[in-house]
């Protein structure tokens, strides 16, 4: 059994025309015994940047902890939120400084920059970043997310489509896997309001 | 006199509270070459003398405004030898905040974190104060910017300030030449005219020194040919 | 390795080597065995690279009106599910149906193996097996494979001139006669429904849903069930499917959620 | 082998657990209190290495005095959890500590409320969870039974099912188990289910 | 409570403090997880001018491509670029650590940095971690004293070649090189090799893949050409699409939280109250 | 995997997919042939026709791939000669499945979809485990891009299991065309993120009329 597969997560992100949407899933799991169906895994980090951690539950907490705090130390420092992409840096720095220790924790990070631009973004465990276009995925259900968003997605969606996308996408991967699902938590992201949404899924 | 006996310590108050070894390096500022710095609307400009003491000196070796990012440079008044370590701290700490951040410092930042330096000097045992101040000009997200530091690690963001032997009769010219439109050859200029003001001798490319930044948000120095060029239009 | 293979007289020993196709093409096939020194550490490897389906949730218990048995549908290699569809209760012949769980091949294969058998005891006795007598030529055949690798826990529920059996049968040779078991990673979730529901008149109804409620909860907490909880009965006219209902509906029959409507965060509407 | 499960009702908050020192195959003691009255309003019911469980959360419960004396007000159990939390988050990066812990308390305001926190500091607030072996029975029992706003005598009840369930199905069943609730009248001690002697 | 552990940021090096629990977790039977890797072709080249770094841009996670379009030719200075291969958080690291000792370098001696202290800080750094830091190179770069190209592998050896390839699919792009390459090629000719290097990797390797990203530096001027070949494009997409009508997902709850934008907020304040 | 001492079984990778429909069976399976980082070959069918009606998919290792192959053949061969007909699509599902169970403590390391047409000429798709366990349904994805395909199919064709009851009607809606171009769709996607996936992808279509084959180019790298 895998380290990221101890608690078991899905996490996708995906960019729409100005706008983007993150997704995971609702399940805390300790192994194959479910703990609980309402776990939150992205979190908020301001009202157009949101980091999501798969991976270690106890290490996301931790991470989203110091996140939140170095974030907290920035805004009052430079009077200012921080761009997505420099809290990606940011992250990626604080994941990397554990290379011989590391966090069990993939970050998947979504954000719009300036210009209302949407930045999508992801890490391994020791912060090397991927930054895609389109989207990115995290979790146990990575394969299945990969398999799923590669055929799904299409570029330039609208906040509607693009929210039935990503949920697709999302409910389709985690119900072919055991350790993530029960439910889906979605937040859409415009310029102007953020969505958040619970999915109905299986609770299997 | 009363305060002398109090300067044996530089953490130690003086009955009338004051920090007697900051008014010191103040000083030694204010004995340094001259210097001035104007923010232009699209645009700063940092400009200094250069007097070398003896004309065996290469001048070509010696430079004062120095870059501490590619979008900030910063000219000192005081003590050269000073300057080199605040400018060496601060090019690591922006060196630093880059590879944290993959983003340029921005110039508060930097001026922060250099003043904060400073500010240590002023209440640690064993160590003086720098004796010299700091002109920073800078170009990013927020416009140009122009901030001086002081010995004592305060600083202001200016719209032009000199700072040096000239300092008062500096400041005067730029009151009075300074408007809130300036482009940023008008500011060279002016800042050309100010440095003239009470400058000892034949002013040239060689005896001093300009720096400035534009919207390319690029931090230069102009070289002696170029600086002969402006003083031909200034003249 | 010698083996025993007294409980399966129409297999022909497992040989070594290769054995393609045999000549004569109407003799039984016989096991090949890899032809290596260390064949638990061959097992074992084998095992490794194939992954075989595994994770179940079966239940099964005897009652006044028959016995009931209910299964999920899930098959999962590691974490990954590679079927929601899998057939679990396995119908050996109309009065006798069995459970899968452990190796989906091994299970299969072997109550397909004690189908026929049933069948042949059925032409040469004239009369139906005893589900005594099918569990006890099931456990026979697994003792004879035991430390091979097989991995099976089946329960073997029929009805007979007894009336209802219920046995369980695994592969490590042990076979129990009960009124109540219940076999698979989700077992113990399914136990706790199960025993705390369990009475022995319950009707027919009663038990239906007693079985597909333990079915549902063990799917809830254990992440290698799922899929379809499906619900036979088997009476003195042999078993009948009662009923087979998606897990995904179930939770939400027994659990329903009102849909909220959109929830505004400020009393205005939104910005446009 | 160990089983602690919890669940919140109706203005109240409870901690059940198994109460025999275990070691190796010899049962030491069968009247062991694992669940810990961490202040006025909060139960800490504990299951892990005997050894890291009674000194992990005496330095919690020392702690969280501390912080009520220097303070003057007590903290609120979301707070608490996350101390505890934080505290074996850091521990485990030095010396782990190996313990299960299930946190329950009752806040003026907010009313009862129950933090699950495993061995490697997971947090996560539940109204029903459950550590150990017992766990896959008491669990599954729970989902069966319960629902929210619960009176005392139904989770009682449900709780006596959970042992019975345990002690039926259990190889390994603890025989003794202790009840602990937590109300707006403040933590304390319900009852004790003893199938053999603990004396 | 007694001690308030501030988090203040780093002030660099690495940090051990969760190597004890992932040790506990180990020992607890469980598996520690994989890094993204550049399974990677990266080459380069010394040409009549200069030098010319190529790199294929896929990153792997075992058998699934996580990145299809990664850049591998990371900056070390204007002058000087380099190519990563090994571990992905690796590559970049050192690579930026060591571009940025050689700014304040830059600053501090006001000249143009040199290929060959590029090379001894990479050296030096992965030296010291002993191959744990996983990190394979294609230095190159063109300085006072000419053209340089220099391989560095993780334990910190180097090599100086006038071509050199790295990586997984470095076989098959050196069976490019090794029948190809002359000196004195022109800038076209060693673009036109580099491609064919990367293109042998990318086809022939299946850790490499994508597109083909060159690099070429000469004196006092430096093109990274990004996506200069785009070999492997999606074959098919299918014509029908897959479209999700509103409505198509279920949704249980709905929470809209409208975003103030920023020059409106004492605006809208005044209204709220 | 290395080849060393007893073990004899390596992963030549590769993707087969097969759906059902009410009169027609799509199989398709790449054509790379690969280990570790390097391509064997880009050009190996993995697709075997068995019958007129029946075709098999594998991937796994090729060895056992092909003697899995000419074994079927050969049993079909003696069918033929016995009862003078072709065999069924649904007996040869039983077949392979005891052919793949005889082999349980040396398995064939193949994971194996069988398609084709049933006795009442509606398209059925077998799905195996390496050791014959097997199920019919509608759609099946096995191989390395297995897990990259099947959630796709899930969401395009889902249909109602085939152990409810009351039972729905479990018949994949699609017509033989759009089947078709779902299956080139999605090894497009999985040959974007699956190394072991590419090169070229074979599709067989069984219907009432024959056998057609199409091929599709995918990524080469």
């Amino acid at each position: 059994m895998s380290i990221f597969e101890y608690n078991g997560s899905a996490l996708v992100a995906m960019v729409g025309k100005n706008c983007f949407a993150i997704a995971s899933d609702r399940r805390l799991g300790v192994q194959l015994q479910t703990i609980a169906t309402d776990f939150r895994r992205i979190y908020k980090i301001h009202d157009k940047l949101y980091i999501g951690l798969s991976g270690l539950a106890t290490d996301a907490q931790t991470l989203y902890q110091r996140l939140v705090f170095r974030h907290k130390l920035y805004q009052l420092r430079e009077e200012r939120d921080m761009k997505p992409e420099t809290f990606a840096s940011l992250v990626s720095a604080l994941l990397y400084e554990k290379r011989f220790g590391p966090y069990f924790c993939q970050p998947v990070i979504a954000g719009l920059g300036d210009d209302n631009k949407p930045f999508i973004c992801t890490m391994d465990s020791i912060g090397a970043k991927e930054l895609a276009k389109d989207f990115v995925v995290a979790g146990t259900a990575s394969e299945s997310l990969y398999g799923a968003c590669e055929s799904m997605y299409k570029p330039d969606m609208e906040p509607e489509e693009l929210f039935e996308t990503i949920s697709q996408a999302l409910l389709a991967s985690v119900d072919r896997d055991c350790l993530s699902g029960w439910g889906g938590h979605v937040l859409l992201v415009t310029p102007t309001e953020v969505q958040e949404k619970a999915l109905k899924g299986r609770m299997d | 006199m009363g305060d002398s006996q109090y300067s044996f310590s530089l953490t130690t108050f003086s009955p009338s509270g004051k920090l007697v070894q900051i008014e010191h390096a103040l000083m030694a500022v204010g004995a340094g070459q001259t210097s001035l710095g104007i923010k232009a609307a699209n645009g700063v400009v940092i400009a200094t003398e250069k007097k070398l003491p003896s004309i065996l000196v290469d001048e070509s070796s010696i430079q004062k405004i120095q870059l501490m990012t590619p979008n900030i440079g910063v000219v000192y008044s005081g003590m050269g030898p000073d300057s080199r370590v605040l400018v060496r701290k601060s090019r690591k700490q922006a060196q630093q905040y880059y590879r944290l951040y993959k983003e340029a410092i921005p110039v508060t930042q930097l001026v922060r974190e250099t003043a904060t330096v400073m500010q240590e000097f002023t209440q640690s045992g064993g160590v003086r104060p720098f004796g010299v101040s700091l002109l920073v000009a800078g170009f990013d997200d927020s416009g140009p910017q122009l901030y001086q530091v002081d010995p004592s690690g305060s600083y202001f963001s200016w719209k032009a300030s000199a700072m040096g032997k000239n300092v008062s009769n500096a400041k005067t010219f730029l009151e009075k030449r300074y408007t809130e439109d300036m482009e940023l050859d008008d500011a060279v200029h002016t800042a050309i005219l100010t440095l003239k003001e009470g400058f000892e001798g034949q002013i040239s490319g060689k005896n001093i020194e300009i720096g400035l930044i534009g919207t390319d948000r690029k931090f230069r120095v102009l070289s002696p040919a170029e600086i002969d060029d402006y003083l031909a239009e200034v003249e | 390795m010698k083996l025993d293979t007294s409980g399966l007289e129409t297999f022909v020993p497992p040989s070594r080597g290769l054995n393609v196709l045999p000549s004569d093409f109407t003799a039984s096939p016989a096991f090949d065995l890899p032809g290596c020194t260390d064949f638990d550490g061959f097992q074992k490897n084998a095992v490794q690279m194939v992954k075989p389906a595994k994770g179940t949730t079966t239940l099964a218990f005897i009652f006044k009106e028959g016995v009931i048995v209910a299964a999920d549908s899930r098959a999962s290699m590691g974490g990954y599910i590679s079927s929601q569809t899998v057939k679990k209760i396995i119908e050996i012949n109309p009065y006798m149906i069995g459970t899968m769980a452990g190796g989906a091949a091994d299970c299969q294969f072997w109550h397909r193996n004690l189908g026929i058998k049933c069948r042949l005891h059925e032409l040469a006795n004239k009369r139906r097996i005893s589900v005594t007598g099918a569990s006890k030529l099931l456990a026979n055949i697994l003792y004879s494979y035991r430390g091979m690798g097989l991995s099976v826990g089946t329960m073997i529920a029929g009805w007979d001139e007894t009336g209802p059996g219920l046995y369980y049968v695994d592969s490590e040779g042990g076979r129990l006669k009960g009124k109540r078991f219940s076999v698979g990673s989700g077992s113990p979730y399914a136990y706790a429904v199960l025993d705390s529901g369990y009475r022995f008149d319950l009707s027919i109804e009663e038990a239906a849903e007693l079985a597909r409620r333990a079915i549902y909860h063990a799917t809830f907490r254990d992440g290698a069930s799922g899929g379809v909880a499906s619900v036979y009965y088997v009476g003195p006219d042999g078993w009948k499917k009662l009923s087979g209902d998606d897990v995904g509906e179930l939770h939400y029959k027994y659990y329903p959620v009102v849909t909220s409507s959109v929830e505004q965060e400020m009393a205005e509407a939104p910005v446009a | 082998m160990e089983c602690i499960f919890g669940l919140v009702g109706d203005g109240f908050a409870l901690i059940a657990a198994d109460s025999s020192a275990v070691h190796s195959i010899l049962v030491h003691k069968s009247n062991e209190d694992k669940v810990l009255v961490l202040d006025s309003h909060k139960l800490l019911g504990v299951s892990g290495e005997a050894g890291d469980r009674v000194q992990f959360i005496e330095y919690i419960q020392k702690n969280v005095h501390l912080y009520q004396f220097r303070n003057g007000i007590p903290l609120n159990t979301a707070a608490a959890a996350n101390f505890t939390r934080g505290e074996l988050a850091t521990a485990l990066r030095k010396n782990p500590y190996f313990v299960n812990i299930l946190l329950a308390g009752y806040d003026k305001g907010i009313g009862p409320s129950l933090y699950y926190i495993d061995y490697i500091a997971t947090l996560h607030k539940i109204d029903k969870g459950a550590f150990g072996y017992g766990s896959y029975f008491s669990l599954a029992m729970m989902d069966r039974y319960f629902r929210s706003g619960m009176s005392l005598e139904e989770a009682i009840d449900l709780v006596d099912k959970c042992i019975m369930e345990i002690r039926s199905r259990l190889f390994v069943a603890p025989p003794n188990f202790v009840i602990k609730i937590v109300d707006q009248n403040g933590a304390r001690e319900y009852a004790w289910r003893e199938s053999i002697s603990s004396d | 409570m007694a001690k308030a552990l501030a988090d203040v940021p780093p002030k660099g090096g690495f940090s051990f403090d969760l190597c004890r629990r992932n040790d506990m977790l180990v020992k607890k039977g469980i598996q520690l997880p994989g890094f993204r890797k550049t399974g990677t072709t990266i080459v380069g080249l010394i040409f009549e001018d200069g030098v010319i770094l190529g790199a294929d841009t896929r990153a792997t996670e075992g058998p699934i491509v996580a990145d299809k379009n990664c850049e591998k030719i990371h900056y070390m200075a204007p002058n000087i670029y380099c190519c990563g291969a090994g571990t992905a958080a690796d590559t970049e690291a050192v690579t930026d650590m060591v571009s940025s000792q050689l700014q304040l370098h830059r600053y501090a001696t006001g000249r143009e940095s040199r290929v060959v202290t590029t090379l001894t800080l990479l050296k030096s750094h992965l030296f010291s971690y002993q191959g744990y830091v996983s990190a394979a190179l294609v230095l190159g770069g063109v300085d006072v004293t000419g053209p340089h190209l220099h391989t560095v592998y993780p334990h910190g050896s180097t090599d100086t070649l006038p071509f050199a390839t790295m990586g997984s699919g470095s076989l098959a792009a050196m069976a490019v090189f090794e029948s190809k390459y002359k000196e004195g090629l022109s800038r076209e000719e060693g673009i036109q090799l580099v491609s064919e290097a990367i293109c042998s990797g990318i086809f022939n390797d299946l850790g490499s893949g994508s597109n083909v990203d060159v690099c070429v530096i000469t004196k006092g001027k430096t093109d990274y050409l990004r996506n200069h070949q785009l070999p492997n494009p999606r074959t098919y997409v299918s014509s029908r699409g897959y479209s999700f009508a509103k409505g198509h997902t279920e949704v249980l709850s709905t929470k809209i939280i409208p975003l103030k934008a920023k020059p409106e907020v004492a605006v809208v304040d005044a209204m709220e109250e | 995997m290395a080849l060393r001492g007893d073990w004899v079984y390596e992963n030549n990778g590769g993707t087969c997919v097969a759906i059902a429909g009410s009169d027609y069976c799509v199989v398709a399976a790449d054509t790379r042939l690969s280990v570790g980082y390097s391509i064997y070959t880009r050009d190996y069918s993995k697709i075997c026709k068995l019958a007129d009606k029946c075709v098999l998919a594998s991937s796994g290792f090729q060895g056992d791939m092909k003697a899995l192959q000419k074994n079927l053949a050969a049993k079909h061969l003696i069918y033929q000669h016995q009862h003078n007909k072709q065999m069924s699509c649904p007996a040869m599902a039983r077949l392979l499945s005891n052919t793949l169970y005889y082999k349980r403590f040396f398995p064939y390391y193949t994971f194996n979809i069988l398609g084709g047409l049933d006795n009442e000429g509606k398209g059925c798709v077998y799905s195996y485990d390496a050791v014959g366990s097997y199920e019919r349904t509608g759609y099946s994805c096995q191989g390395t891009g297995g897990n990259l395909i099947t959630p796709v199919l899930d969401n395009q064709l889902k249909s109602p299991s085939p152990l409810l009851l009351p039972s729905r009607d479990a018949v994949t809606p699609l017509s033989e065309s759009e089947a078709v171009d779902l299956v080139k769709d999605v090894f497009a996607s999985a040959t974007e993120r699956d190394i072991y996936t590419g090169d070229k992808l074979e599709i067989i279509i069984v219907n009432a009329t024959g056998i057609r084959q199409e091929f599709l180019d995918l990524r080469k790298d």
